[in-house]
């Protein structure tokens, strides 16, 4: 396995996110409709078919203008959180990209990390709220451990793992964030859409990459 | 399950819904492609504008009160989602003036989101832009944390009274302090009874058994109170507004207005008896109704139930309610 | 069977709703013990009087258009019940006035019953009155007897057209040629979705199954052409807008005004969808819409649908539809 | 049993017909369910408590008066067709009485013909439109038959009857008029509210003569 990517590797993991996201859309739906208004799925569909539209356009102008173009896309294009949220991701992660012309898996976490910093910053959300930021920041914790002797995909699929336990452990969170946040203890038990979706992005990062 | 709506097709909603609107109220508004309503006729530029977004399916609100003497522009969201920050951002672009523009924003999590990537934007700008956040939701408790607290109703008569001041020539200092000091002292309680339909995925927003209502629930179903036995309407005004009155810390010789909003299903005959209620209720306190509203400003589709709104009044604000506007839901002479 | 409605004493409910109704608009209306709702400034005697009657239960008809350029006084029955012949003679006789009164009757066997006899009587005493009956329904067909043809939400129109010359001083003849110059172009029929609840009685107007509506269905429930099979939006409004088309006998280059009155429950988000479907009927027939209106004017409690109402304008028509008045539930500047 | 009657016995006759609306009013907004709007049973109800205000207040100025008062109270107080229906009945009654002193039961059938007739003037209803005239034209036709012989409680029982034999026609008949028009052959086996409660309200005058 190789142990460095190429810019032009980031249109691969897109679009393994968008397969990614439209195999489990309705399930990010039905964790919506118990603590939400059941629309996530939807959400996150619209979001990768403005992400598609984007590698579509630009990807003659090279992935960091993409990456730019598919955040601007997706905050427009799907309604609620996630638009704006996801949108700066993506916006943080082309521009981590710089102009770097290879990345080795170090120079790869800094771009995630650059991404999950962005959301962050909108966010306002702190670990334990119930929200995406619940599998965005082990995954970050994960992304720190990359060395240059790792594969990305190897330090993706980490990631992605990371990302999927955190997930898992909103179930015992009530909810701080979006509209889960007026159920209150209510809410318990069930697993946050937003935080399943991003570990669903990150593995399927990892697949697009593997592929 | 079959929904029980006139529409055509679920994904194009609030398409089919701007282009109606924009048909029926030609002579007041337009609708432009990235779902930005605006007047018709545009304020003269050395007024300041007034700008807000948010999700469609509230109808009415917001859009309907697009025009002279109330908003500028408008950006709409889809069915109960946020417009993304790019429309909103053109927005501010497009209101922008010597006399600058305030930003109405209602407390729900999309809505700060896009609002705030929005005015990142603007402020890289330089464009001259203030927020203003409503929040006047109690159902959390008076004290409850702004993040607890939603926008409801109460972004209504605040663009009323904002958009008055503009008209008058009002600087943006001035009319966003008018703003905060009507944000200040209002509030607003919700009591649902039937719920409602997504009209776009079908699904039911929440459920009440037959003998249940609900005080405190948001305009998107969010949990409020809990469940209690259906009271009487002179009970149910009394218990909301003993609450308000205690929020805006309203005592005898103090004038309010009142709005009572009708969440869809709810009658105007029911309102009016409501209101009634509250009428007799603050009659007894001593407390003055200088303003009110009875009817439909904020809607959440087909669901059962009103939103009671009440704030503290003064003469300035009272002028600025009763000056005159002219938007496709609200008109005064 | 638990009603879910915001209600005090299920007999005392038109009563409560006028104290609310006055109280929410004393700057505009009184409403007297007989329950003749009344303009607060009255209007010079040298003008025209609009008197109409009419059950509770249809709000905001037909009490919240009384007021400047609409009606003088509006009497007030039960729950979807015609007052009786006593209070009606009243109001008459209140009305009465060196310029005389126009008296506008909805065809409904109660309402027509009363309005007779008071009639009558107002004949018998030499007061100067004209009646005028609405009969626009074309569920039985455009050419029914007129026993057949109910007055629906196009009293609403009327009573504005009607009150406009009035308020302009035209004679007791002009403004009764003008009205039924209008009553003679006008069309609505009504379509039915979901039912509503007798307020009083608890009773449930009719049923309709989950994938069913009924078109032609009066305003309490009374039977259209049978149910079907819910349509679109934009097929519902064809299929409709043909049949008041043919009505009205409207071609190429007429002009139109366009009523959506929704029914209760049916969101303004879907007549705005519905409008844009007969904009673009229209727009293929190369009939113009002049004038239009989308929103609650007549209601039947919580029931789910609409009427639609077309009329023929001419520019005298239209100038007096744009007239300005101010009452509880339109306000035209 | 007498063979005529004093003007104050037109005050027992009303209160059987109160009494005797008041025993069926449930069945009369049950039957009104059916065919109308359910509300006949009330809309009678309210037209009696009128009557027997109308008594109380102006037994004193005698039972024309009586009368002519209560037929505008249950103008002004029954909802609907009921009201101004019956209280035109009421108010023929009243003038047909005029300044009688004792009636037999030729001159009792004149005034409750004239009632009759008052209220067929506002009907506008034929026979088989299914309404009150239903039950009231036969009952006309059967007080036609009075003799000088005949008691008058007699006479306006079977008035009563053959009112009762019209509101059964009743079934048979689509409606014509009123709410039920509009259902056309669902009012099919449906008795008329209005002819049945007329048919009770018979009854009632003959019962309260006869007590
Ligand atoms: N401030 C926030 N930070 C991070 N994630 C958030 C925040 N607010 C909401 N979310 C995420 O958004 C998800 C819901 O997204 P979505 O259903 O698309 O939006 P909406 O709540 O507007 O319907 C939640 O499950 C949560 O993970
Ligand atoms: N024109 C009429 N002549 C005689 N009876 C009538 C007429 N119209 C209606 N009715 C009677 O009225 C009855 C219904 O009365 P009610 O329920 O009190 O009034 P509404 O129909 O206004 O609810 C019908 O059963 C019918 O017998
Ligand atoms: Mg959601
Ligand atoms: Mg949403
Ligand atoms: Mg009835
Ligand atoms: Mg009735």
């Amino acid at each position: 396995m190789s142990k460095t990517i190429q810019p032009g590797d980031f249109i691969r993991m897109l679009r393994g996110a968008a397969a990614k996201i439209r195999a489990n859309h309705d399930r990010l739906s039905k964790l919506d409709s118990a603590i939400g208004d059941g629309d996530h799925g939807i959400a996150m569909l619209r979001a990768m078919e403005a992400v598609e539209r984007a590698i579509e356009e630009y990807s003659c102008a090279g992935p960091k203008e993409v990456l730019a173009k598919a955040g601007w896309a997706v905050m427009s294009a799907a309604g609620g959180s996630t638009g704006p949220l996801l949108g700066s991701f993506l916006m943080g992660l082309g521009a981590g990209l710089g102009e770097a012309v290879e990345l080795d898996s170090p120079a790869l976490a800094a771009v995630v990390q650059r991404g999950i910093g962005q959301m962050h910053s909108h966010s306002k959300a702190q670990a334990g709220d119930k929200t995406m930021m619940d599998a965005l920041l082990p995954a970050a914790a994960a992304l720190a451990g990359a060395t240059a002797e790792m594969a990305p995909a190897e330090l993706l699929t980490r990631a992605a793992e990371a990302a999927a336990r955190g997930a898992e452990s909103t179930k015992d969170m009530p909810a701080k964030f979006g509209r889960a946040r007026h159920l209150g203890p209510r809410a318990l038990g069930h697993a946050d859409p937003g935080a399943t979706s991003m570990a669903l992005l990150l593995a399927g990062f990892a697949e697009g990459l593997a592929r | 399950m079959g929904m029980k709506k006139f529409i055509n097709d679920r994904s194009r909603l609030t398409q089919e819904l701007l282009e109606g609107f924009a048909a029926a109220h030609s002579d007041l508004v337009s609708v432009s492609p990235q779902r930005l309503v605006t007047r018709k006729v545009p304020k003269s530029p050395d007024k300041v504008a007034l700008v807000t977004l948010g999700g469609a399916g509230h109808e009415p609100a917001l859009s309907g009160f697009v025009g002279e003497g109330m908003l500028d522009i408008s950006v709409v969201g889809d069915i109960f989602a946020a417009p993304g920050p790019p429309p909103v951002f053109a927005a501010l672009r497009q209101a922008q003036r010597p006399a600058g523009a305030l930003f109405v924003v209602l407390n729900h999590a999309g809505d700060v989101l896009s609002a705030d990537m929005a005015m990142q934007m603007a402020e890289a700008e330089g464009l001259k832009v203030r927020k203003i956040l409503t929040h006047e939701d109690i159902a959390a408790g008076p004290d409850a944390p702004v993040t607890d607290r939603r926008g409801l109703v109460g972004c209504i008569p605040l663009y009323k009274i904002a958009g008055a001041a503009a008209e008058a020539g009002r600087s943006l200092e001035e009319v966003h302090a008018l703003a905060e000091r009507f944000n200040n002292r209002m509030a607003t309680l919700a009591v649902a009874m039937k719920a409602a339909t997504h009209p776009a995925t079908g699904a039911t927003l929440f459920e009440l058994a037959d003998d249940q209502m609900e005080i405190g629930m948001g305009q998107h179903g969010e949990a409020g109170t809990g469940p209690c036995k259906i009271r009487s309407a002179d009970e149910t005004a009394a218990l909301m507004m003993e609450r308000l009155v205690n929020a805006i810390q309203a005592k005898a010789g103090d004038r309010l207005m009142v709005i009572l909003n009708g969440a869809g299903a709810t009658t105007l005959m029911e309102l009016y008896i409501v209101f009634r209620g509250v009428k007799k209720y603050l009659d007894g306190l001593g407390i003055e109704i200088v303003a009110s509203r009875v009817g439909e400003l904020l809607t959440v589709q087909e669901m059962a139930g009103f939103q009671m709104f009440a704030a503290q009044m003064d003469d300035e604000l009272l002028e600025l309610w009763k000056a005159p506007c002219n938007t496709p839901s609200l008109v005064v002479r």
